[in-house]
């Protein structure tokens, strides 16, 4: 029979999980009860967050992105993750600098210097891809195929420190790039309403939330509110992730903190700053101890170290509502 | 009349000027966003931008914003929000005219490093964030326009690293390569010039330098010698509506355009 | 270096286009202007379908399906065309008793004996696929990418009659089928909402709306309402196809009749029952003389051969609005 | 008491007794969308229907509407209705149980034909839709149910034409030729009886009987001679509950259920 030439391929490890063992683990681990699961945050991490872990998240620090979750997971001091820092900005920042991180899958490292120093100290191993190839890693992981092919990382440096294969399409007879599908073993993602059972609805953009859910093989979401299921009965098109995806829900009003949640409030520059003026490891231990390790929750860290002054000011500044309900 | 303004104001303006009304344009994050407002503002109105986080065609308030890319206020009233995969999807079938991106290292071919300086890629002697969405904005879309400050050390013959795809890659096109046919780098706009591509061979050339400068001071401050055109042409500096739009309406505490150096010029 | 070894192949004649030349279709032919697309169907279909031209549509007659374009299709005598019939039910049967189609990937050939019968005298040339594997091929050619993988067709004497190719997948090293993108020369889609630009927006099972829209060349869409673009930018989330996509739009009141649209009006089960119990050619031509080659347009159709009261009956049934706005 | 019931009436019900509640389960269309409406209301309250067209978790009104199946009725008040393709990655990533279909012929190892009767594919005897989603669900579901009527000329040794795959085809196991491991058809319920397949060898095997049949009766249906359970069950009748719910809920106008061979029976 024909082949396929294999043209090039890049020499990264890779997580991956081929699809049937990926199948197994939804059949015997993921649950189409209708189970409340609703819990803190605390809960979550220390059932579905483990050490060694692949971790997925979605959206940014900026926006939207699960930073009440990211900051419980520091403060249970997890270690050895292997990150997929898929458009990400502080989120690789704080997860390496609180000694979480072995690895990181490159589609965007993050903002700043101290990730730079990181890398370059070789305190963190990197590999490089790109959002958009990482994002189909997650669609493959998702759709339960092994692969995407893409036109993208071809003959790039990046594709040589990816784990992608070019081969020859068999239908065009051109190089195309295989990304290997990418099933995360936990995901971290922020909604603005999910049901006890886990279905959740996202407004705005929606980067690779759905993806992400499908693909990882446990996933927490937080969301700014608890719905009935019947909101997502009542408009079936805009429900984003599906309960049978999801193993823990946490209702985290502010969960994007220091970030902004569209529909609820903005992002807090000043907080913001003193997150990406971090240089040293002094200085991002003592940012750690002040705003995780010294307090015990999300709720704690709201309350003690933001306060509601604060908290009313990020909701006055987001005005614009619509789209978002 | 003395004008004063900085490098960046002036690699926005040219770059904005550049853009067709009526396309489509993948925005990268930072200058490229402002380079697209003014361009709407100014003289493209019906510009569709295109967001890798999944925003099409926003009508993006001012003053402009640089935390939340993603937020309400640069994604309003955008005509579809969607997916990464979708917003790809769109360039990598061809409906995305345009992309923009900043670059730390350039090469001949118009290759761009975004990724990390060094000869070591476990050691790297500077790291940067990577690709981004940038290796599948210059793969996918048709026109890619790279703007960047001009310094010597970031003209190079061979990007350290190869984040995102140039012409001809070590002795390779980009079409033997795979990637999509006749697309490419289009443009490149620095704080001293604007380059384009020779049709034959990929190469950088010289197509313009802003007005006040010579060819010769724009390529001594190349760590490579391009091609140069043959008719170079005089890059106008920003108009006072420019600046104005800029200073007072997208960028009023100037978190992008204040960076760079600043130059007085008498117009 | 090494090669991917080719396990099986189908032998059927497949209609790919390979994505650069659909990308430079799309840069030439299709238009990123706001420009006013609204014509009625008759100069829709004249400008853009084309004698020989490989056809999809989406949904079905029965639901949300392009009825008032399909019957203009016929009216034109639009010959030799190459149709999709994924999820198809009586598309396929109408337009192969006008003589409108040569050939057919089946991912669902359609309803009754008339059609079987059409095949089994060899009248028009079936490939049989799935609607999965069909809609993945839709997937690929929306994606701008040569083929996707997936694990079904694997095996089956659908796979031998598909145009689908087996490859050892080099993440998994397990089977995987490789579905050649689809890029359709045009599209008829019905939609509940479209503005004058082509920006669309369908409630209710999306099928492969954008997917369709996104791999075509050329896209005519109908829509119940003509809406204001404002419409769409106050709810981004749900527009369903972008107007980039599109090169026609078509103000159709009851499109779909005499099926349904969802929020609209209920399906006409009389008329419907008519079109299913067509067993010989005469009753054919007789019915399409009857209801499309003796009006000039879906106005006059619905006007002549329907009329006010059966319609407003249509509307009266149709009491279920919720997720439909 | 003397009962009178269709056979599809005794397929219905017997393939609603057999689902799981809190499963999902991938529809198809007919006979399927009757078993799992009455499943529902009878036996498992939260099982999730699965639609190909992009309907998850509908509560699915009553009475029951054949033509619409992506209607209003059907798909009332979803989880989500989203894109084919979402709801087949689905399937194909493993979130779904089970798979309902019906078939035109079976064979030995489950292979199912929907496609043509005939040993010519140019030239049928008869030919049918074709696969529709039914390769799909045989292939991605935990767990496949077909529904079919029990006629001689159904039970080939090899289908004419195999539309969606069984246990073994031509000699190759479903993993062997690529297929999701562990799935697979796991039970066939007939107009008669109702049949497994031998966790090794992957052979059509008959469970049960329509009470007041023998299996000698059964088998002389089918012209091929399937594996027999050692202890063979018996199939309870349609109960009164569930004909009412039927007759009276969901098929008032006998669209589906009033099909097929009528069957009194003592009770």
């Amino acid at each position: 029979m024909e082949k396929l030439e294999v043209l090039d391929k890049g020499k990264a490890e890779i997580h991956f999980t081929p699809p049937d063992e990926f199948r197994k683990f939804v059949r015997d681990r993921k649950n189409r009860a209708f189970e409340d699961k609703l819990m803190d945050e605390g809960e979550a991490v220390k059932k579905f967050v483990k050490n060694g872990d692949y971790l997925a998240y979605d959206f940014s620090s900026l926006t939207r992105g699960p930073q009440s979750l990211i900051r419980e997971i520091i403060r249970q001091r997890i270690r050895n993750l292997w990150i997929l820092a898929k458009f990400t900005l502080l989120e690789s920042v704080l997860l390496a600098g609180a000694g979480c991180v072995d690895k990181i899958d490159v589609g965007f490292l993050g903002f700043g210097p101290y990730i730079a120093k990181k890398v370059q100290e070789g305190a963190v191993k990197v590999y490089d891809w790109s959002n958009g190839s990482v994002t189909y890693r997650l669609v493959a992981g998702a759709m339960g195929i092994p692969f995407i092919p893409a036109r993208d990382l071809l003959g790039t440096d990046t594709l040589k420190h990816s784990g992608a294969v070019v081969v020859k399409d068999p239908f065009s007879n051109q190089p195309v790039a295989l990304m290997p599908a990418l099933n995360p073993d936990v995901a971290v993602i922020h909604v603005q309403e999910a049901d006890i059972y886990g279905n959740a609805r996202v407004y705005g953009p929606t980067v690779a939330t759905l993806e992400t859910a499908m693909a990882s093989k446990r996933v927490i979401i937080s969301a700014e509110r608890i719905v009935e299921t019947i909101e997502f009965r009542e408009h079936p098109n805009w429900t984003t992730i599906p309960y049978y995806c999801v193993d823990a829900v946490v209702h985290a009003p502010f969960g994007s903190y220091p970030g902004g949640t569209q529909g609820y409030y903005e992002m807090d520059s000043e907080h913001y700053l003193k997150l990406t003026s971090i240089r040293t490891d002094e200085e991002m231990q003592s940012y750690l101890e002040e705003y995780i390790y010294s307090v015990d929750s999300h709720d704690e860290f709201l309350e003690k170290k933001i306060g509601i002054s604060r908290l009313k000011e990020l909701i006055q500044k987001s005005q614009i509502l619509e789209g978002y309900r | 009349m003395e004008i004063e303004f900085t490098d960046t104001e002036f690699m926005i303006c040219n770059a904005a000027r550049l853009l067709e009304d009526n396309r489509t344009i993948f925005v990268g994050w930072g200058i490229p966003q402002v380079v697209a407002i003014l361009a709407e503002k100014l003289y493209a109105p019906n510009i569709v931008q295109v967001f890798e986080f999944g925003a099409i065609g926003p009508l993006s308030r001012t003053p402009f914003l640089r935390g939340t890319m993603g937020g309400p206020s640069n994604t309003y009233r955008s005509l579809q929000w969607c997916s990464m995969n979708l917003a790809f999807s769109y360039a990598q079938a061809g409906y995305i005219d345009y992309g923009m991106l900043g670059a730390a290292q350039i090469d001949r071919y118009g290759n761009i490093n975004s990724t990390m300086i060094g000869d070591d890629y476990e050691k790297p002697k500077v790291r940067f964030p990577g690709s981004g969405g940038g290796n599948e904005v210059a793969s996918y879309c048709w026109k890619t326009i790279i703007v960047m400050a001009h310094e010597k050390r970031r003209f190079v013959e061979r990007c350290d690293f190869i984040t995102s795809p140039g012409h001809v890659i070590d002795g390779k096109t980009r079409e033997e390569l795979g990637l999509p046919a006749e697309t490419g780098p289009y443009r490149v706009i620095t704080s001293m010039g604007m380059f384009g591509f020779d049709e034959k061979t990929g190469e950088l050339k010289l197509l313009g330098v802003m007005k006040g400068f010579t060819v010769e001071e724009v390529l001594e401050e190349m760590a490579i010698e391009p091609l140069v055109a043959e008719k170079v042409v005089e890059l106008e500096p920003p108009t006072e509506l420019e600046l104005k739009t800029l200073r007072e309406d997208i960028d009023p505490y100037g978190l992008i355009i204040s960076k760079g150096r600043k130059i007085k010029m008498e117009v």
